[in-house]
């Protein structure tokens, strides 16, 4: 899920974003022919120096506290994991590949325990083995309060998982976790407490990292975390503001058939305006021409100046990650308990003034799922109330009437007050929509941090508010469950399930689909389901973001897969 | 010289161009340092101008002074300007001829101007602190000015140089003191600096524009005393501007008496003064309150004798070791060191002293408007803990003792409306009433302190006083920052109040001269206590200290010759007494 | 009044009273972010923490303390140090404890110390542009008083004043950088590690504050020029012939200057707690940002501490302005 | 005195009973200057502007909140369409990037919200300030000490910081434009305090307050009937530097967003949306930016203007004479 970035984020900071877009075609210059259009022409050559600007300082570099889908863009240079994503561009990037382990895992006991083994020669940057016992030593640390902030998931599915405290004097209780085993030196073996096909997903994820248990510094360990990838820290400047990477002479290039680690060191520079990195690489002088960015993207105003220069237009990838940003209905609060309420608002809403507020149909595509549009997904397509591009009021209208609202009604929108997805240009937006149907919105907002609060109160989140949703990898369960799921409705603690949706035969498909090993069956059920749930019109999906990526003019080999929509940086060439 | 035998102009003549001044023979004496003709200032003042000299001509030889004597507003300092040509580039209009030393100065280029400055005619200014650049050494100052006129002159030189000129001027140890800044220079030592910078350059003419003006009477006395001195010595000119006529008569052959711009006198001093041919001289010179004449007395109404000392029955205010400190710690001065002194009902207390001997501190104490530290102030035989409406004040700076925000008429109407007793209508008759007895318009209720002159506003202050109908009022230097010619008038008005009302006065006054033509009896006071006390003719006529005995020998008198008998006596006084320059 | 230079005990009087004032100060602010919305253990814990963790995190932050130990404990931490255990190490805060991030294990003295040489970089290079810049202005529109030149000065810096410090910068940005292309969009390097580098990506950014700067001081030049210009010691001077240049240079910028240097002793002083436009614009990494970022993440340890350096710094810059002005002036009497 | 008194502008400046203007004085003084007539015509036409904001919107056929979704460029980033960002004759100034909302609609209601914070604002500085200068002139020594302290890190402490600090703690309900007036008043009034505290201890030392206790006034009444009217140039002159300086500092926190909330407009949240879209869109940045320039200016402008001729001694100051001088203490 990947919600929790929000948390931290520097939403109204960044609205000193002032893009100088300007700069884009007056800096391009005499470049015509420079411009190399992604992946492709020319063959992309080891050496060289990457840098990457990105406006999050990677101030958590432990892999026990990052909170990654599919491994993570920077981190997995260093972190090698069970399992990864498949470093592919689009669709197939969606798939799950091996890493360190020689197979996506072995199911047994009905998908209950996953036993994995390691490639044979796996070492450290210190030259020593990667033993099964890392693996585990890392995964257990990440169950250390102090070393929080990764995925839920492990506490959740692993035997004893939700008790266990880590493996520090801080925690109380045993100091290793018995389910998982580790029977020799190459083997791992994960015991669960039910069946999950998509252990494979998880085993992605920075928390299956071995950590040498000698060399644990504890919350000191992000300064340097030994690395198991193609590169290695050799400097991290003012709390992962400057990180510094050089050659892993250790890790071999045979033993790592995705990572492609073309320059020969990578620079990450962060804490930049949004702006400011855009407007770099567009200009790229300097190392600004090896450079690219993994977590920015190219705002409107960025766009619609983009829009008149071709050699720029060519090096925009376009990226697409699994994500929705809908509208929450909480059925407790009065008058949505009344599914024509909420179908009438279905109908009403105007997707497409909603996606120029976003930044228009190339920053967005209107979403009547609310699954992504992605097959990984198991997308089925549906659109259970046709609003149109600009709504449809007569329906809405009906609904209403059907409901008991003849004369229309009155309903408070709450947003957020911090410009962006969930900010007032979206509510307003909505309020317009929704006024043409005869339903007089009342726009309430909340600073950032308060609204965050009130999104994630079981008891006490608004009745209709703007939120979103993002995968922890690209599948069905992480998508669906935490939002409709009954058994994940959190009642001390952050809850998802707005609607509280507790539907005993939703559960039960839940289960069964989640222990399916078989994961393209399991993505057709899944979308079955969405479908279904769908019908009760618990949340209007309004539209799935599209990331647009600019990089240096000297990139080469772009790969953007679907899975996180940004290009990774393990593929790009400098040379 | 020349003596203009002729007064103002007609002011039919649109255009003073003919002035008289000007001479009809027209003759230039070769030996003239300084020769004016026909000279008009007109300051641009929004969008008409204000003509502050108007058709003035002098002329001034070798080692000879010239006094130029005039009230405020008759335009002397802006001839003392002229003179050096500091009209430059302000905006002023100039016209009509100025040579000094054979330099036109309306002419003049700026280089010509520079060394006519300082290198020909040099100025000292009224104002000493202010004068000199508070950041600087005054050796350093007297130096820089010396290297501008004698560039050949090294830097160590020039130094050497300052403190000769510094020494000359009588600052003790004038080697150590030139490093000093002006503020640790006391006001006669800093003046003593000024003219040392002056005459570091060797001028041909000096030209002091109010130079013991800011300065006490003692020290103005020593101030005079050495210009005197250097002019007999180096042969200077010297072109003393004052208000002062006592300052003036002694140190001067000629004087030139100026009123609005123009010449209304000129002649040698001992003429002027002694048989003064214009009507508004005269009048000047009757309205210089003289410190050997006695009071003419005037308690004609009441029971009060005159000059009587004050009797049980009558004592109104009484002062018992009085003791004012201010600061705390090492910043602790005493300002009234233990005064006893007591004031008769309907008789005029005066007090006298220098800056800084605590008068005013006692005066204030007196209306309670301070709290003593020590001992007590007592009305009436009671000890007075408060202000009290029977006890009054009246202020000496005309300026700020009337809120410039508020009509006159209701400055005035404060007192009674803070009484409360009377209805509005009462309030605005009974100020119309008070404003008619100090010689004011009752119709002038409704104006601003700025629409009046100095001495009316001091007319002002006394309605004020008078409103709540006072038994005592202390006025503290009423008359010091008014015009002679204004002074006596408002001497007179307190007065006559003081017959009619049967009103007690405390005079305080620096000027000895004001408060013996006013006072019954005396006390001098010297760093806060008082020094001699008794009936005014005794103190005068028969001062007992010394330091009274000093006081009297420095005051400036109107005849010459006396003047110049006078400096001969205080030159033997000054070292009996041992006081320090300044 | 004395004449006598006090400055020191002055000047311990002051920052005696300065620091109880900052005291209150950080209580104050203490206090306010009790109310601020959110709970600061859940934020720092991440939000899918379970209640469990999350009562971990508060434990260790010392979340579960009642108020008023917390700030008991603060001061101690202030005055005499405390330690932290996170498990796995005791971490030892010591002696002007400022407490922990709540967003990373960091010392927020640590954190403070990595912000400090870029806020420094920025006030310091900007200052010397508003003392060139801004002086020079103030100096020559104060000698050409009434002439064109002063006229076209006076709208510059009036127009100065009138723009936003953002306003400004995004300006010279979209000139300097995107059209004429003559500097870098800025980027922090620090001066440690490339001076080269460090001078020319802080050009923009010391350009920006300083010119905006510029404007107040050259109004303040100006004034206190003309106002020395109409003093009676420059007609002195005048009066004994000295030239117009010397008059200026040796004795009207003498009085001139000393409350120009005043402002820019406060000015840097409040500048330590970074220009936090002109760094959030620029992208520098610097006290301004870090508590910017810091107050929106209610990391309340970083903003007290951010604000009780700036605090101190102001203090301590407003004690030094007073010297350097009664040095200057002998005039002014320190009380 | 300490430095600080004397940088703020009037604090250190002689008592103020200068030529007892009146308002006919200053009114006259200020007509005859043409930079004064310019900046009060441009102020007189922006305030109009503002008042009559919803009729002049309503004559343009507008208003500042509707989308219009048909005017922009969904594709582009939702730039507007047409030249000029979007001008027409039903857009006066063209349209929002993005929402398409009326930009003359926008900037004529956020001028409203402007200058009513900022005003407000001003109002509240120099009242607190007022009170507070007056307390600690007129008080004990110990109030003194401990509110000039108080004043100096009023004065010192970054504005913005405590700004941020207080709008964070404050309820969302609470009607921003108000708070924006209440967070900048209770900050912001050092100066103020500063100018009034000097001026009322020189004033306090007058005669005139001195005969006024004499006359048996009480207190209360010498400070109503003396002290205030004389406190009041120099805090008009201090206000007209307050003012413009407070329409910078909403712009400023509106431009964080922590300002007044949309969809309110106001210049300064105006803008924070509009940076991005300098070269797409120039016009968008442009008619806010400028805005706030000139009315800034214009206010500054004036200000100095009214200082001038509420001080006119400024004009004369080069006159060479024999002034009396004021002596620096």
């Amino acid at each position: 899920m990947r919600d929790r970035r929000l948390l931290f984020q520097r939403a109204a900071v960044t609205t000193v974003a002032l893009v100088l877009l300007g700069g884009l075609a007056a800096c391009s210059g005499p470049q015509d022919g420079d411009a190399k259009p992604a992946a492709g022409d020319a063959k992309p050559a080891k050496g060289g120096k990457l840098t990457v600007l990105n406006s999050d300082t990677q101030s958590d570099f432990d892999p026990a506290r990052l909170y990654t889908s599919g491994g993570g863009n920077v981190p997995s240079l260093v972190f090698r994991t069970l399992t990864t994503r498949n470093r592919e561009a689009g669709e197939a990037g969606t798939e799950v590949v091996p890493d360190l382990a020689t197979d996506l895992g072995t199911p047994s006991e009905n998908a209950t325990v996953w036993t994995y083994t390691l490639k044979k020669g796996l070492k450290f940057e210190d030259g020593s083995p990667i033993t099964s016992a890392d693996v585990k030593y890392g995964v257990e640390r990440s169950f250390a309060a102090e070393l929080s902030g990764g995925a839920p998931y492990l506490r959740d599915w692993l035997i004893g998982g939700d008790s266990y405290q880590g493996p520090y004097k801080s925690g109380k209780g045993k100091k290793t976790l018995d389910s998982i085993e580790t029977p020799d030196q190459r083997t791992i073996v994960f015991r669960l407490k039910k069946s999950v096909g998509d252990f494979p997903y998880l085993a992605t994820q920075t928390q299956f990292t071995p950590v040498p248990r000698a060399q644990d510094t504890g919350t000191k360990y992000e300064e340097h975390p030994v690395s198991s990838g193609p590169y290695k820290v050799v400097r991290n400047t003012n709390d992962g503001e400057r990180l510094q990477l050089e050659r892993n002479p250790h890790w071999s290039e045979k033993l790592d058939d995705q990572r492609k680690a073309y320059p020969d060191t990578v620079d990450v520079r962060s804490g930049l305006d949004s702006a400011v990195i855009n407007q770099r690489l567009s200009t790229s002088s300097g190392d600004d021409a090896n450079a690219v960015t993994t977590d920015t993207n190219l705002g409107p105003a960025e766009l619609a100046q983009i829009g008149q220069d071709k050699s720029l237009k060519a090096r925009v990838g376009v990226g697409h990650f699994g994500y929705t940003n809908y509208l929450a209905f909480n059925p407790d609060v009065k008058p949505f308990d009344k599914p024509g309420v909420r179908q009438a608002i279905s109908y009403a809403i105007g997707r497409s003034s909603v996606i120029n507020a976003v930044g228009g149909s190339s920053l967005a595509e209107p979403a009547t799922t609310f699954l992504p549009d992605q097959k990984a997904f198991g997308y089925t397509p549906y659109d259970h109330f046709p609003a149109g591009k600009n709504g449809n009021p007569e329906k809405a209208r009906e609904a209403l009437k059907k409901a008991g609202y003849k004369n229309g009604l009155t309903i408070t929108l709450t947003h957020s007050t911090e410009e962006g997805e969930m900010g007032p240009k979206v509510a307003s937006a909505i309020q317009q929509s929704l006024a043409k149907a005869g339903i007089t919105v009342k726009l309430k907002g909340l600073e950032g941090n308060a609204y965050n609060e009130k999104r994630w109160d079981a008891d006490g989140s608004p009745g209709l508010f703007i939120t979103r949703w993002g995968a922890d990898w690209p599948a069905g369960y992480p998508f669906l469950a935490p939002i409709f799921d009954g058994r994940q409705i959190v009642k001390d603690g952050a809850n998802f399930n707005n609607a509280k949706l507790d539907d005993p035969a939703v559960n039960k498909e839940f289960d069964e689909i989640s222990g399916l090993t078989d994961l393209d069956a399991a993505a057709k059920r899944w979308g079955a389901l969405d479908s279904r749930i769908g019908e009760q019109a618990l949340t209007v999906p309004l539209y799935h973001p599209v990331y647009q990526r600019l990089v240096g003019k000297n990139i080469r080999n772009v790969v953007i897969s679907d899975w996180t929509g940004v290009l990774d940086i393990s593929q790009v060439a400098v040379k | 010289m020349t003596p203009q035998p002729n007064g103002p102009t007609p002011d039919s003549a649109p255009v003073p161009v003919a002035d008289t001044a000007t001479g009809p023979t027209g003759d230039r004496a070769a030996g003239a340092l300084i020769d004016v003709r026909g000279l008009t200032v007109d300051f641009p003042a929004g969008d008409e101008s204000v003509r502050a000299v108007d058709g003035l001509s002098f002329r001034l030889s070798a080692g000879q002074a010239l006094g130029i004597v005039g009230e405020s507003g008759s335009g002397k300092s802006t001839v003392a300007a002229a003179l050096l040509g500091l009209h430059h580039g302000t905006g002023a209009r100039v016209s009509g001829s100025v040579e000094v030393d054979g330099i036109d100065v309306q002419a003049a280029s700026v280089r010509e101007l520079r060394r006519l400055r300082g290198g020909t005619a040099a100025m000292v200014f009224q104002d000493p602190l202010s004068s000199l650049d508070p950041y600087m050494a005054i050796g350093d100052q007297i130096a820089e000015v010396h290297r501008t006129h004698a560039p050949h002159v090294s830097r160590r030189e020039a130094r050497r140089h300052a403190v000769t000129v510094l020494d000359r001027v009588g600052i003790p140890d004038a080697a150590r003191r030139s490093r000093s800044r002006p503020h640790e220079f006391s006001g006669g030592m800093r003046q003593r600096a000024l003219i040392a910078m002056a005459l570091a350059c060797e001028p041909r003419v000096l030209v002091a524009d109010e130079p013991t003006t800011a300065l006490d009477v003692t020290v103005q006395a020593q101030i005079l005393d050495l210009l005197h001195e250097l002019r007999t010595e180096t042969g200077m000119g010297l072109v003393l501007v004052s208000h002062d006529l006592g300052v003036v008569a002694g140190n001067v052959d000629d004087m030139l008496v100026m009123r609005n711009g123009r010449a209304v006198e000129h002649g040698p001093v001992g003429t002027v003064l002694a048989a003064p041919r214009e009507a508004y001289t005269r009048e000047l010179l009757a309205a210089v309150p003289r410190v050997e004449t006695p009071r003419t007395p005037v308690a004609t109404a009441g029971a009060v004798p005159a000059s009587a000392p004050a009797s049980g029955g009558d004592l109104l205010l009484e002062a018992v070791g009085v003791r004012r400190e201010f600061g705390r710690g090492k910043n602790r001065t005493v300002a009234v060191d233990g005064v006893s002194l007591s004031v008769a009902q309907g008789e005029t207390l005066g007090i006298v002293g220098e800056s800084g001997s605590g008068k005013t501190t006692l005066g204030r104490m007196l209306v309670r408007l301070l709290e003593p530290s020590g001992g007590s102030v007592r009305h009436q035989g009671r000890e007075l803990t408060g202000i009290r409406s029977d006890l009054q004040m009246v202020f000496q700076d005309p300026v700020s003792s009337l809120n410039p925000r508020r009509s006159v008429g209701e400055s005035v109407a404060d007192p009674l409306r803070a009484a409360g007793a009377l209805t509005d209508a009462e309030i605005t008759r009974r100020v119309r009433e008070l404003l008619e007895r100090v010689g004011l318009d009752p119709r002038w209720y409704h104006r601003y302190p700025h629409e009046f002159s100095g001495g009316q506003r001091q007319r002002v202050g006394i309605a004020r006083a008078l409103a709540p109908g006072p038994r005592l009022i202390v006025c503290d230097e009423p008359v010091s920052a008014l015009d002679v010619t204004t002074r006596a008038q408002v001497l007179d008005l307190l007065a006559q109040l003081q017959r009619d009302l049967g009103l007690a006065l405390v005079l305080i006054a620096h000027d000895l001269a004001v408060v013996r033509q006013a006072s019954d009896r005396v006390a001098v006071m010297r760093r806060g206590v008082v020094v001699e006390e008794g009936p005014s003719d005794r103190v005068y006529d028969a001062p007992r200290d010394p330091y009274t005995k000093s006081l009297l020998a420095a005051v400036p008198v109107l005849d010459p010759v006396e003047a110049a008998a006078r400096r001969a006596a205080r030159g033997s006084v000054g070292a009996l007494l041992g006081t320090a320059a300044g | 009044m004395a004449d006598r230079f006090r400055g020191v005990p002055f000047v311990a009087k002051r920052l005696l009273g300065a620091a109880l004032v900052l005291l209150v100060l950080a209580t104050v602010l203490y206090a306010l972010f009790y109310l601020v919305p959110g709970d600061p253990a859940q934020l720092a814990c991440g939000e899918r923490c379970s209640p469990a963790q999350v009562a971990q995190v508060r434990g260790q932050l010392g979340l579960d303390e009642s108020a008023h130990a917390q700030y008991l404990h603060f001061l101690q931490g202030l005055f005499a140090g405390r330690d932290y255990s996170s498990g796995t190490s005791v971490q030892h805060c010591a002696a002007p404890c400022l407490g922990l991030s709540r967003q990373n294990d960091q010392q927020v003295t640590t954190l403070i110390l990595a912000g400090l040489p870029a806020t420094a970089s920025l006030a310091f290079g900007a200052m010397v542009v508003w003392l060139t810049l801004g002086v020079g202005t103030g100096l020559l529109s104060a000698l050409r008083r009434g002439g064109a030149t002063e006229r076209v000065l006076t709208v510059l810096t009036l127009a100065g004043t009138g723009t936003p410090v953002f306003i400004l910068g995004l300006l010279l940005m979209m000139a300097v950088c995107a059209y004429l292309q003559w500097l870098p969009f800025p980027s922090y390097v620090p001066l440690t590690q490339d001076a080269e580098q460090w001078a020319w990506n802080m050009l923009l950014p010391w350009l920006t504050l300083g010119l905006f700067e510029s404007a107040k001081y050259a109004r303040l030049t100006r004034s206190s020029t003309l106002e020395v210009l109409a003093e009676d010691h420059i007609r002195t001077f005048r009066a004994y012939g000295v030239s117009e240049r010397a008059v200026v240079t040796r004795h009207a910028l003498r009085g001139a200057l000393p409350p120009v240097i005043a402002l820019s002793a406060i000015d840097l002083g409040s500048m330590m707690g970074g220009a936090m436009l002109t760094e959030q614009l620029f992208g520098i990494p610097g006290l301004g940002r870090l508590l910017i970022d810091s107050v929106r993440s209610v990391d309340l340890p970083v903003v007290v501490g951010v604000v009780l350096v700036i605090g101190t710094a102001v203090v301590v810059a407003n004690a030094v302005a007073d010297v350097l002005y009664a040095l200057a002036d002998r005039r002014v009497v320190l009380s | 005195m300490t430095v600080q008194d004397v940088l703020t502008p009037g604090a250190g400046a002689p008592p103020a009973p200068g030529p007892a203007a009146g308002a006919r004085g200053v009114w006259r003084r200020l007509r005859g200057r043409p930079s004064a007539v310019v900046s009060g015509a441009v102020l007189a036409v922006l305030l109009l502007a503002a008042l009559a904001a919803p009729l002049l919107t309503a004559l343009s056929g507008q208003d500042p909140y509707t989308y219009h979704d048909e005017l922009v460029d969904s594709a582009s980033g939702g730039a507007p369409q047409g030249s000029f960002g979007g001008m027409s004759g039903e857009h006066w100034l063209g349209v929002e990037p993005g929402t398409g909302r009326d930009l003359f609609a926008r900037l004529v209601h956020g001028a409203r919200v402007s200058l009513l914070v900022a005003a407000g604002a001003t109002v509240l500085q120099v009242a607190i300030g007022v009170a507070v200068g007056l307390a600690a002139a007129l008080g004990s020594r110990w109030a003194d000490q401990v509110l000039s302290r108080v004043t100096d890190v009023m004065v010192a402490l970054p504005m913005l910081v405590l700004a941020i600090a207080l709008t964070t703690v404050v309820s969302d309900d609470f009607p921003r434009p108000l708070l924006l007036v209440l967070v900048m008043g209770s900050l912001n009034w050092g100066g103020t305090s500063r100018v009034v505290r000097a001026q009322a201890l020189t004033l306090r030392g007058l005669d005139f307050v001195a005969a006024a206790r004499l006359g048996g006034s009480r207190p209360v009444r010498v400070v109503r009937r003396e002290l205030l009217p004389s406190l009041a140039a120099p805090v008009i002159t201090y206000a007209a530097v307050l003012l413009p300086s407070n329409i910078v500092l909403e712009a400023s926190l509106s431009f964080l967003g922590i300002g007044v909330r949309p969809p309110t407009p106001s210049w300064g949240q105006m803008l924070s949306t509009a940076t991005t879209w300098f070269r797409a869109d120039p016009l968008y940045v442009l008619l806010p930016s400028a805005l706030l320039f000139v009315t800034v200016l214009a206010f500054t402008v004036l200000g100095d203007a009214v200082r001038t001729a509420l001080d006119p001694r400024e004009a004369g100051r080069l006159r060479v004479g024999t002034r009396k001088e004021k002596t620096r203490g």
